[in-house]
């Protein structure tokens, strides 16, 4: 069975989207098990693919037994399977912190929540997997469909920015789609691992600069790059708690994911560095995206949108490690795109938490009460808002840490000067939050600092809020996970993300 | 070299339909002109060879999708100001 | 060369006050439990520090690396002769401040002493981390811990001004956390390993005099914010707003040690004398250095509170510190060692006074402690102690270091920097000596009903006076700190002309 | 050059018909405008595909007793073909639920036009 | 929403058209693997044909040939159809949707191929169908409980 693992993964998530609703409809209360236990049996296949693929090398899996380039093929390399392991991890504590808050929000669409949600998770990791770039875009499209539908179920705008993220995120498929078109024209194949072969002889055509220019532009816009991030900000504020927690961490990332491997895969990394400006491009959109997105984060009163402002500023991180374009880069890069999907889950999560007990989440309310009531999930917070900063322990530091180095050896001091400055950013906006939790009185006993009994400022009544267990854990093992990938990154990095370093490179 | 006729005849049109599509103020006509884009548009494809591609054009694009537009905008309005 | 062996002791060393703090959190409600466990662990932490003295003095180094946290670079712990004469400072006057800390929490019945007592045994923690850090890497790591960890205890008052300050606290350090950052990768990037080596590790690195000179630059910058060098500074009056056990910590113990800690080691350990004469980065920072001393001395004239009097002190004798560094003579970076331990001694004295007198009497402005003297004699005795001793005054060990620093001028041939010495110590003595006059000889009824602080307060800050005057009669008693200080000034710079 | 442009008429004009559903897509102010715009956007992009596979004097892809199946240089290349039919596939899925937000927007707002629609969201 | 039509001849011409647009589309399905055609495109011809009695008669006698509340369970199971086959061929032993591996016996590997291709697409017609549908139920039916 070891050697279906590459279908195996899409095909039980895809199975667990359609036996959800059946289930559903057998009886309600069957439907959330069914999903919990397709998406917990494909995070153990993922693992199960890692292992396999850091022992015996790549798996390639013909579909139908087609070979290549007649055939589609599902690739399982070790950056594939790096991306299903961070994927489904995420997705996995997503479905067990959600079953509350969507009985909370959602009560009338817990079905198709969960169908839909497995229905994106089957759209991404068919994307990392496939070795077919036709096959690609279709599960691009299936997950940003099932994307749009979960962000529509949200609050009162939420349709409206469902809408717009439709109509770009529909500009940046047909792009790729477009862009696909000229690569067909000249090479003639859809495989990657095909065109790749083809594409040196025939690099300096027009249409193959054309359909990578393309490409590259609608991956921007599906990551949402700075200028191409204006539907995100709407859509991750507005989207059910549940449903921007399962978004925010993987979405964008997945056209990083594409990005890396168009760049550096299908193309000789060289070519994608040298011949052409689109890297260096990618290097000053990113720079720009990061300070933009954390300008912006620190102007927001809503704990939502500046984590929707923040992923933005990420992204750009993320950008910028892919732009750089040296192995230190993309190391960097890939290794960010582990941490931030825990961290913006992880925050997400909180953000889930407080809604499902305060009802809201907006940061001008926030006082010393919520450290009382919730200081399990005020922890986690904090440990995340760390890792975010990127304080050293936390895995924050660490990706920051091959993207200076790797700025550094590109000698791009501007570069290296964001990153430093984004993290002060950072910083600001992540304490006001944990100011306010930590330190402010609650409104009432007043401002009078001197003279007033300390006792009577610490509302000592408050009664714990605390989230139940199914909602508290994935949260605190997000937060202490955050720790131990800090710790462990050695091992992901010299175990895992170096054999990702394509040969160019 | 590829010499096109009919096909460019055809796209002439489809132009044409497009930009009607999109100037006219009452959205059912220009949905309806929607329907003929698609209809010309699976046209273009059988002209091109991709009979397959013609016809499912011919029945979602020009059937199914018109008819969703058509009741998309009976529950909503048919002004536009644009 | 040193020789090295694998031990676990300097992890004990850093982790046991960590280990103290689920225990303090949880003892939450019953304090006497709760105060035993900070005692517990500071003497557990100052016994193991101890125990790695012999080796340290006799050059075999206790080393572990806990694990690789880069590839290449591992979180690694290394009880140099530097990271134990630190430690044993920062350890051996934890002691004393956790003693002082319960009297002057209680006796001003502070509120959230749970949280204050495990912040403050999570910053000995990483101050321990800092001393015994291997690397440039670990040294951050425990550098960012340190900064997080003060916060709260900045904080600890929250009122308006104390959050302020927090916020300045935070800012000014995390900005430098930030760019220590970036010069770590970038001396990464340009030496391939970031092991601190006595002599430099960019020493056999050739660098273009900008990579040099730039590096040198974020580097001090880095370090420079916790150490209260001139321009960067300003944090420190601010966050006098803390209690002030945390005042004596952060001025006497932990942070601005670290930070000049940081200096010692950015200048013997990464650059190396070598280097840092190569490209005059030496005289770049022993006129910062100068300069700070001046100027904080005269600001310190102006302030009439007490605590930002000595606030402005400290910033000055900082750069003692510093400017001893910078000489790159044996004898000066001597004197610039024993200054850490020696001002650490007086100036917690100091604090520990200014403490005991607000406890006691509530006045903070040294224009009200007129005849004080009378009321508290203990304290003010020690304060007279600490006082003369950072003026340079004998027996007090303030002038065992400064006698150092001042041979190490004359060793460079660095007559400016003699002469900023012998003006500061006047200016010193011009900030100090009003106070002491106020105290015992203006008469004021103003204190007759007062007596002395409760025992626990000035037991503590007695010791720390007995303890400067010891160490300024005798340098090696007890600690031998002055033999690792010349073998530490021997080890960095045996391999230069001077 | 005239040659040149005449030669690719037929990519001109597709490329045209891109540029128009852009259009629609990023200046009209009504959603169903827009829609229209993505639809007649997504139809090129297909129809781009399919006139990249046609040739000049060969056959749709069906065996054709009279010319057998080795001679596979005189049938279109199908494989644009079904990759557009999933293109297509796409499209609908994508329309259909661009429907059903279109009727959600109106029944909150009670508008369809993009800058009331942003006056009504405040 | 959709009242039954006062012309007969929009009556007349649905009833009368509908089936052999039926028959077309399962031609079309069936014939997917000699020409052009396949389950989507059928798929879609039939849904067609659904949505033409929607749109030309009352709501009740719609509902007699396709019901509302199928839409969605039909069109999972036709997607269950396609996933199904390709774990059976898994489990059976060969690549996914490599269809000779499938059960059918006294038939020679190529004809295993035609029927396992023919089940798929069946699968995907019917799915497509459903869904069609089931996407113009849901509009249709918004209004009456928004």
């Amino acid at each position: 069975m070891i050697e279906h693992l590459p279908i195996l993964i899409p095909l039980t998530l895809l199975m667990g989207a359609l036996l959800t609703p059946l289930a559903g409809a057998l009886r309600r209360s069957f439907a959330y098990p069914a999903a919990l236990v397709s998406i917990l049996a494909a995070c153990g296949l993922s693992f199960l693919g890692l292992h396999q693929v850091l022992v015996r090398g790549t798996m390639r899996y013909h579909l139908g037994g087609w070979v290549p380039p007649i055939g589609i093929e599902y690739v399982l390399d070790p950056l594939a399977s790096f991306m299903t392991v961070v994927i489904l991890t995420v997705g996995a504590l997503v479905f067990v912190h959600s079953r509350d808050v969507v009985q909370n929000e959602l009560p009338e669409k817990m079905v198709p929540f969960f169908s839909v949600s497995l229905l994106l998770l089957t759209g991404f990791c068919g994307i990392v997997l496939t070795g077919d770039l036709f096959n690609l875009y279709v599960f691009l499209e299936i997950s940003s469909l099932a994307a749009y539908a979960l962000i529509a179920v949200g609050e009162k705008p939420s349709p409206v920015a469902a809408f717009r993220y439709l109509l770009v995120g529909t500009i940046g498929a047909s792009f790729f789609l477009l862009g696909l078109g000229f690569l067909y024209m000249i090479t003639g194949s859809l495989n990657i691992a095909d065109v790749a072969d083809i594409l040196p002889s025939v690099v300096s055509e027009p249409p193959v600069v054309v359909g990578l220019v393309l490409i590259v532009t609608g991956l921007a816009i599906k990551m949402a790059l700075f200028p191409m991030h204006g539907w995100l900000p709407d859509a991750y504020t507005y989207a059910p708690s549940a449903g921007s927690a399962l978004i925010a961490p993987i979405g964008t990332k997945i056209g990083a994911y594409v990005l890396i491997r168009i760049l550096f895969y299908l193309f000789d990394p060289n070519y994608s560095r040298l011949q052409l400006p689109l890297t260096s491009i990618v290097i000053w959109l990113s720079i720009a995206g990061i300070l933009f997105g954390s300008i912006m984060a620190m102007a927001q009163k809503e704990l939502k949108r500046m984590l929707a402002y923040s992923s933005v500023a990420q992204i750009g991180y993320i950008g910028l490690g892919i732009g750089l374009a040296n192995p230190l880069g993309l190391v960097g890069a890939v290794l960010h795109t582990l941490n931030h999907a825990f961290m913006k889950g992880g925050l997400f999560l909180v953000v889930g938490n407080l809604r499902t007990r305060l009802g809201h989440s907006t940061i001008p309310l926030f006082d010393q009460t919520l450290r009382k009531a919730m200081p399990w999930t005020m922890a986690s917070y904090s440990l995340m808002a760390l890792s975010m900063v990127g304080i050293p322990p936390t895995a924050g530091f660490f990706s920051k840490w091959y993207l200076v180095l790797a700025a550094i050896e590109d000698s791009n001091w501007t570069a290296v000067g964001m990153i430093l400055l984004s993290s002060l950013l950072t910083a600001v906006y992540f304490f006001r939050v944990l100011e306010r939790v930590y330190v402010r009185n609650s409104s009432s006993t007043g401002e009078s600092g001197e003279g007033m009994n300390p006792r009577e400022t610490m509302p000592s009544d408050v009664e714990s809020m605390e989230v139940n267990a199914s909602m508290l854990v994935p949260t605190l093992v997000i937060g202490g996970g955050l720790v131990v990938l800090g710790l462990l990154n050695t091992v992901i990095v010299t175990e895992v993300l170096m054999r990702v370093i394509p040969p160019g490179l | 070299m590829i010499h096109w006729g009919l096909e460019v005849v055809l796209l002439v049109l489809l132009l044409s339909t497009a930009i009607i599509a999109l100037k006219v103020k009452d959205l059912l006509a220009a949905v309806v002109t929607l329907g003929v884009f698609s209809f010309l548009s699976a046209l273009v494809f059988v002209a091109m060879g991709a009979v397959d591609v013609g016809f499912t054009e011919a029945v979602v694009g020009a059937g199914v999708t018109t008819v969703l537009f058509v009741i998309a905008l009976y529950h909503t309005t048919r002004r536009s100001n644009d | 060369m040193a020789e090295l062996y694998t031990s676990y002791i300097p992890f004990f060393a850093v982790a046991i006050s960590l280990l103290a703090v689920p225990f303090i959190l949880l003892s939450s409600r019953k304090r006497n439990l709760r105060e035993f466990w900070t005692i517990i662990a500071s003497l557990g932490k100052f016994g193991l520090v101890l125990s790695l003295l012999p080796d340290a003095l006799a050059h075999r180094v206790a080393q572990v690396e806990l694990l690789q946290i880069s590839p290449g670079i591992g979180l690694a712990l290394r009880a140099d002769p530097l990271g134990v004469f630190f430690a044993l400072i920062a350890s051996g006057l934890w002691v004393f401040t956790s003693f002082y800390s319960i009297g002057y929490m209680r006796g001003l019945a502070e509120h959230k002493q749970t949280r204050y007592f495990a912040s403050f045994a999570v910053c000995l923690s990483a101050t321990m981390g800092i001393a015994f850090s291997a690397n440039i890497l670990t040294f951050l790591t425990f550098y960012e811990m340190l900064t997080l960890a003060t916060y709260p205890l900045v904080i600890h008052k929250e009122t308006p001004e104390a959050i302020s300050a927090g916020r300045k606290y935070l800012l000014y350090t995390l900005s430098a956390g930030v760019l220590l950052i970036g010069a770590t990768a970038w001396t990464y990037n340009v030496a391939g390993s970031l092991d601190f080596r006595a002599g430099g590790l960019l020493n056999d690195v050739s660098l273009p005099a900008g990579t040099a000179t730039g590096l040198f630059i974020l580097f001090l910058c880095g370090v420079g914010v916790k150490a209260a060098i001139m321009p960067l500074h300003s944090w420190l009056p601010t966050a006098m707003a803390a209690p002030t056990p945390v005042s004596a910590l952060l001025h006497a113990v932990a942070v601005v040690k670290a930070g000049v800690f940081g200096v010692m080691r950015v200048v013997g350990f990464v650059f190396g004398p070598n280097v840092m004469i190569a490209f005059g980065l030496n005289d770049l920072l022993g006129i910062l250095a100068g300069l700070t001393i001046v100027v904080a001395s005269l600001l310190a004239l102006r302030e009439d509170n007490l605590k930002r009097r000595l606030a402005y002190s400290t910033v000055g004798h900082l750069s003692y510190i510093v400017l001893g560094a910078a000489l790159l003579s044996p004898s000066g970076f001597t004197g610039g060692l024993m200054h850490i331990a020696t001002h650490a001694t007086m100036k917690i004295t100091l604090f520990f006074c200014a403490g005991a007198i607000y406890v006691n009497v509530h006045k903070e402005n040294i224009s009200e402690l007129d005849g004080i003297g009378k009321a508290m004699p203990w304290t003010m005795g020690a304060f007279t102690v600490g006082a003369i001793g950072l003026a340079g005054v004998p027996p007090v060990n303030g002038f065992v270091s400064k006698w150092f620093l001042g041979a190490g001028t004359l060793e460079s041939g660095n007559v400016g920097a003699l002469l900023i010495l012998l003006v500061s110590g006047l200016l010193n003595a011009g900030y100090f000596f009003p106070i002491i006059h106020k105290a015992f000889f203006k008469n004021s009824t103003r204190f007759e009903k007062y007596g002395e602080a409760s025992k626990l307060m000035v037991l503590p800050l007695v010791a720390t006076a007995i303890l400067s005057v010891l160490f300024g009669l005798w340098p090696n008693l007890f600690l031998r700190l002055y033999d690792l200080s010349t073998s530490i000034a021997m080890s960095v710079l045996g391999g230069t002309a001077r | 050059m005239v040659e040149y442009i005449a030669n690719y008429s037929a990519y001109w004009l597709i490329f045209l018909l891109t540029i128009t559903g852009l259009y629609g897509m990023l200046v009209k102010k009504n959603l169903v405008k827009k829609l229209i715009g993505m639809t007649i956007f997504q139809t090129s992009v297909i129809m781009f595909f399919v006139a990249s596979a046609s040739k000049w004097n060969a056959t749709i892809p069906v065996v054709d007793p009279n010319i057998g199946s080795a001679a596979t240089s005189l049938y279109i290349n199908p494989l644009p073909h079904t990759l557009m039919l999933t293109a297509i596939v796409v499209g609908v899925a994508t329309i259909g639920l661009a429907f059903a937000l279109l009727m959600k927007i109106y029944h909150q707002y009670h508008t369809l036009d993009e800058p009331q629609l942003l006056e009504r969201m405040r | 929403m959709i009242r039954q039509s006062t012309s007969p001849i929009i009556v007349l011409i649905g009833r009368l058209v509908s089936p052999f647009i039926q028959v077309f589309g399962l031609y079309v399905i069936f014939h997917g693997h000699y020409g052009p055609g396949g389950g989507f495109q059928g798929g879609a011809i039939l849904a067609a044909s659904l949505l033409l009695i929607r749109l030309c008669l009352d709501s009740e006698t719609a509902q007699l040939q396709f019901r509302q509340a199928l839409g969605t369970p039909v069109g999972i199971l036709g997607s269950l159809a396609f996933a199904g086959i390709g774990l059976m061929t898994l489990l059976l032993g060969g690549e996914f949707l490599d269809y000779a591996f499938l059960p059918f016996g006294g038939m020679k590997p190529a004809e295993i191929r035609a029927m396992g291709i023919l089940l798929v697409e069946l699968g995907i017609g019917v799915a497509v169908m459903a869904t069609l549908v089931a996407i113009f139920d849901d509009l249709i039916g918004l209004e009456d409980h928004g």
